[in-house]
């Protein structure tokens, strides 16, 4: 096991499995000899060869439609989209195309493609580098939907998407490269060295898709998130001293509905956390899914907190995030409801 | 400044935005006598290792190889062997007459839908029969004449525009939307365009892989707007992979004359020069200009020489599909004028001055080609037809989806009592 | 009052508006001198010009891109996308540009766009002339999502679509264009004269967004819905035989709540149903909506019917589609409960 | 077939994908010799009327009017008075000078972001002062030298830059993303491109309305791959706008050099002759021949003969952005070596050769713009910074997404209390 921050571990799973299956390979923009613009390939293109990892044209669309071609002659790309807000242009080849050719092919032709790219705010990034479109791709059938929160989950879920034979949208939570982010914007940083999940084994390991994960049991109230909200969540958890059960989807698209339905049936109340804004995002499905299979033990009505039905604005960054603050008020509520 | 002197070629009116007009409306008449034909001496056939930027003018002329007498003459005539020609003869014949068969079994409502590839078999024809079977193709809507060059079972394609049992697309895609694995033929798209970049992409992972093998997309010349038309010509000059991107100029697109695609202040082969790639403008209805273009390109390819773009000028002779009625928007008598014949007759009378092939051999031909689409769909249709209800198992619809089926899709298919 | 299908209903509306607003521009592939591949603007172009009325290349984004560009420049552009199914190349242009526009430049620049596309299956089109992706725009803040049920409403909202300064997609379900449907495939097809709906003011009028409309009254149940399902719904309630409160929401964003709310507190229960596919659709947020607004008043689990998790496919249309049958078990489950 | 022998170009090697490389990395060396630059007299000027396919040649050569020593020549040389050069002078040193300013500012934490356009001034400076204040610009994030040119306002430019309560875009956008309604200056995008498609429907309102006013669009070299890119081009030639269509190459896109957008195998101007668009390729840091290109381009525009594409061949000295290090991806020096030298130096030259200029003037102006800008950020800064809490109010945030603000939206802004 070594110490590795997030960017660290995804780095790591693609080294991986760049050594481990000459079939791998990498393209996107800046992520060939510069390294990517957040140092996720760093040294790939040195090791592995420009044939292996490689720069594209500034086109989003380009990039993932090569990525497919390039999985129907044999190869296992993942595509960078520097920006989870600039993945748009490469929707149709997304939405049309991959998620949809081995169903209208009749099973004939398909793309193991996965596209890797860092979402969300806290950079100070503005609105067009800190959007999380999740919600837009989990409605789409056909592909992968995956988030994860720390260093571990995501080498291992990121070499369980390389390896998958149908694509992967990766999302990575650009604010927790670095380390765990627990909403308080003005207390110091700290490094994933202060938490358990950067401990990250050094070689090949695989975390499946479909498997959400407990990183609190509790008995009080469920609150279901992902990605960066995980830690937000923690530290709300922590403020309004509720013995809450957090639960960390990380995969969204196959979502593990067992989970959330057995913790919600357990506790009876039940909030939903994220940072995309609310209207018609991910948090209308989870809520969904709870309310069809939970409802005869529900004790209260399910909460969502989100990002504001606004563009994510530069100089409101924090009042546009679901802090801790509002995530408490809403645990309250729900606890008195 | 402003020193030369010029005829004027003022667009604009002013206060009224130029929108581009097709020659001839319904009511009109268009012989196509706009069209500068040029003749078969005209096109340079330059070696393959040539630098792109000499040999720009081919994609302002027009390559042809067939005479208006059917005698093979120009710079782009080879010595192709005649059984390949009487195949290609065939190849169009068939296709052709599969066509009208599936045409006519849209009307009895034997099938939900269908497009024609009416006058524009050799495009199809003529460039599998110069690429290799390896080679993978990435089709448009209107390449029916690859799968029949290539060989696929007329049966198996009457299938899949019947939607039944034996359907390989399993009742999914509409009719003509075939997919063709063994035949190196790519399942075909709704989505205009999309195969284009994607086969920009096969090509690159196939020089990456050093297979020697060739990607070929078709695109039609309306759908040289869409988006992916661009990222396929920035890739292909980025990266020169060994693709051959042609665009197919039937001079329509539905209701839309090729100048609404911009095709009113050059050629679409042009485009491929904004990016410095060879670009041919090639007789789409001339069998041998096509065969010459394609094997020019795919060398070129296999020397690692990089992309092509290939313009076939043609006409669509037939409706858009079996939704449209071409009578709305262009003279019904238009395409018997197009100037660059029939692409079968043309190709016969070669092969007949040759001394290859007979009226008598044609007809026989014909009559086979009769019997054999018959007896085919006879058989096809003993899969059962759409409305026969012999479709694929009604549980396969919640198949493929995924590799593995997700509990999502399981519980969906028990909802569904299957 | 004239007699008017969905479609001259339509027509009927952007001639409304061609002739009153000189401003007004249409755009779109086919639509100029042919009228549409679908009729939808017959006519128009020898009425009005070519300056009003053009085909344009075959590039959504193109047509997305240059329609808000001509509002920027004092235009009111209606542009078609000939099928929803092939919105997805302009998603870049709607998504980051029109809907952010007003927002990203404090207020200086907007744009007034309305998209029309026909949506919905029903007319054997397979999986790419079939979709319903209203679920993908809903998440989009910043435009405004409709989708009338019939002729009356179709016009009113158009109308209201095209004045409006906020960008609109305007989906138009095509099963629709020619007559109700009830559901039922094999019965013979009725035409919109049949309807109450199908009469029409030849004239000027609107229908405000934001107000949904209760096609039904009842008190046993709630069903919301929209687009062609409304009619198919009514077929279901009759089978089942009980007094549901029918409710076509015709506006998706902004989304009439009270309306919503106000009728499953009467009634304590609720089915949505939808022509889109399930997971992450608009069904959800309606669901949480719901959830979170009446909970306290809900005495069953709300059910969502709509399209299953898969393609649209050609041969398997009614199977995918949710018919009466589909909505009358969901109806006595909710009863039941 | 294949007749012409030639040398080879053979750029694959077999098993290994060709990905475009530039001259020189880090630890290279790269003095620009391998640039072909034509001297001043070597593009002819046509006749705005010309036919676009007899001027193709503008899009190889390399248009220039300022020669090494400062003085002008050459067929698109013309007569400019004196003043506008002056006020050209002094407008590109402003916005030098503001963006060493501003990146400062980023340096010490005030401002979040910052992108400087240094070597780039002339291409945006004289395209201003070519073009009409009515005429309507869709900038990239590069085109501060417009904004100054028009004569906005510095400090509401830092304000922007500070996201104080003073920024017209009310806290809402990184800095640098300005917008100036009044200025004819449209909101600049963080989606790269996707201004020059609607640019060119802007163009095609103003035909349509008849207002004789030009709308130009401007673009990096990388952002020509993207889709936006082709849609601008695609409907430029089909519906023929006034519009100019920029294209500034100043060779790098963040650490990607031309090379990978696809500058290897021909010019980024030569993008528009494959829709049959004048295309014109300018020394970007000759403000004489930026001038005069874009004159010719909004003199065609206005004359109702449609798009015109220019490339502007240049350096980016800079950083790309204050998030930047190019000594990780390009050598150190390489700016140095830029051989179309330094905009403002030879302007500078330029009219001190005219006698219009002297060496005591550009000192004693520096120094003037110097005491503006201080002052300039002292009244900006008085309106807040980021962090000082000076920020437009908070409740604003819930404003503008929509004209009139719907339920949901005034609920959730009830939600935080506002
Ligand atoms: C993205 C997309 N937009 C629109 C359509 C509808 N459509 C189908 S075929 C067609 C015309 C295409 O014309 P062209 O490319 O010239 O090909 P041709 O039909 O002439 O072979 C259109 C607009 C589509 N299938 N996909
Ligand atoms: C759609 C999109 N993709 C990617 C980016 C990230 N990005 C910002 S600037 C840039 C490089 C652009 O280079 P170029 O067009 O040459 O302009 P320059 O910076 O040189 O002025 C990239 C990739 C973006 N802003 N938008
Ligand atoms: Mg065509
Ligand atoms: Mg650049």
């Amino acid at each position: 096991m070594a110490q590795m921050n997030m960017l660290e571990a995804i780095l790591s799973a693609q080294k991986t499995m760049l050594a481990r299956d000459d079939k791998v390979v990498i393209l996107g923009q800046d992520i060939g000899y510069f390294g990517g613009v957040f140092r996720a390939t760093e040294g790939l293109q040195a090791e592995f060869g420009s044939n292996r990892v490689f720069d594209t044209p500034i086109s989003e669309n380009g990039i993932v439609a090569a990525a497919i071609g390039m999985s129907l002659n044999g190869l296992r790309p993942i595509a960078e989209i520097q920006f989870a807000d600039y993945i748009y242009p490469a929707f149709d080849q997304i939405a049309s195309e991959a998620a949809k050719l081995r169903y209208r092919s009749g099973g004939e032709y398909s793309t193991n493609l996965t596209i890797r790219t860092p979402c969300g705010g806290g950079i100070r990034g503005g609105q067009t580098h800190s959007q999380s479109p999740e919600g837009i791709f989990t409605h789409v059938t056909g592909i992968h939907v995956i988030m994860p929160s720390n260093p571990y989950d995501a080498k291992g879920l990121l070499i369980s998407a390389i390896q998958s034979n149908d694509p992967v949208i990766f999302f990575e939570p650009k604010r927790l490269y670095n380390g765990p982010f627990y909403g308080e914007p003005d207390k110091p940083s700290v490094g994933w060295d202060s938490h358990e999940k950067g401990e990250v084994p050094e070689g090949h390991y695989t975390i499946p898709f479909g498997k959400a994960a407990i990183t609190r049991a509790g008995e009080d109230l469920t609150i279901i998130t992902y990605g960066t909200m995980v830690h937000v969540v923690e530290t709300a958890v922590k403020m309004a001293g509720v013995d809450a059960e957090i639960i960390d989807l990380r995969s969204l698209a196959p979502i593990d509905n067992d989970t959330i339905i057995n913790s919600v049936n357990k506790t009876g109340r039940c909030l939903v956390a994220h940072e995309a804004t609310k209207t018609g995002g991910f948090g209308a499905e989870i809520l969904s899914i709870i309310q069809e299979n939970c409802f005869w033990k529900l004790r209260a009505p399910i909460e969502r907190v989100t990002g504001w039905d606004i563009p994510y604005p530069h100089a409101f960054e924090w009042e546009y995030f679901p802090g801790p603050k509002r995530i408490t008020n809403a645990i309250n509520r729900i606890m008195e409801a | 400044m402003a020193k030369k002197q010029n005829q004027s070629n003022i667009v604009n009116s002013l206060n009224k935005l130029h929108v581009p007009q097709p020659t001839a409306r319904p009511d009109e008449f268009n012989d196509f006598s706009n069209l500068n034909i040029p003749n078969v001496e005209q096109a340079e056939c330059p070696a393959i290792d040539t630098n792109p930027h000499e040999m720009r003018g081919l994609a302002y002329g027009l390559i042809r190889v067939l005479d208006d007498d059917g005698n093979a003459a120009g710079n782009w005539n080879s010595t192709i062997e005649p059984h390949v020609l009487v195949k290609g003869l065939k190849d169009m014949l068939v296709t052709r007459m599969f066509d009208e068969r599936m045409q006519m079994m849209h009307r009895v409502g034997k099938i939900s839908f269908y497009m024609k590839s009416t006058g524009e078999e050799a495009i199809s024809v003529a460039h599998a029969a110069a690429i290799n079977f390896a080679d993978m193709v990435f089709p448009s809507y209107r390449n029916q004449g690859i799968l029949i060059a290539r060989g696929y079972s007329l049966v198996d394609m009457m299938c899949q525009c019947l939607s039944n049992a034996r359907d390989n697309c399993k009742g999914r895609q509409l009719p003509i939307m075939y997919s063709w694995k063994k035949g190196n033929f790519f399942s075909i798209s709704g989505n205009l365009a999309t195969q284009f970049s994607q086969a920009v992409g096969w090509a690159m992972a196939e020089a990456q892989q050093g297979g020697g093998r060739v990607a070929s997309a078709f695109v039609g010349e309306g759908s040289t707007a869409e988006l992916d038309f661009h990222s396929a010509l920035t890739f292909a000059t980025a990266f020169s992979p060994p693709v051959i991107l042609n665009i197919t100029n039937n001079q329509w697109a539905i209701s839309s004359n090729q100048v609404v695609a911009g095709g009113e202040k050059t050629t679409f082969a042009a485009r491929g020069i904004g990016f410095g790639l060879p670009s041919l403008r090639v007789d789409g209805n001339d069998f041998l200009a096509v065969y010459a273009a394609t094997k020019w390109a795919a060398a070129r390819a296999r020397a690692g020489l990089g992309a092509t773009v290939i313009e076939y000028f043609t006409y669509r002779v037939a409706p858009h599909s079996s939704s449209d009625d071409p009578s709305a928007y262009r003279p019904k008598n238009e395409p018997d004028f197009w100037p660059l014949g029939d692409p079968i007759d043309r190709l016969k009378t070669h092969l007949i001055n040759l001394n290859q092939w007979s009226e008598t051999q044609h007809e026989t031909l014909i009559e086979d080609i009769k019997t054999e689409m018959k007896q085919n769909y006879k058989q096809a249709e003993s899969y059962g037809t759409l409305k026969s209800g012999d479709r694929p198992d009604v549980t396969t619809m919640f198949e493929d989806v995924y590799e593995d089926m997700p509990l999502n899709l399981l519980r969906q298919r028990q909802e569904m009592g299957l």
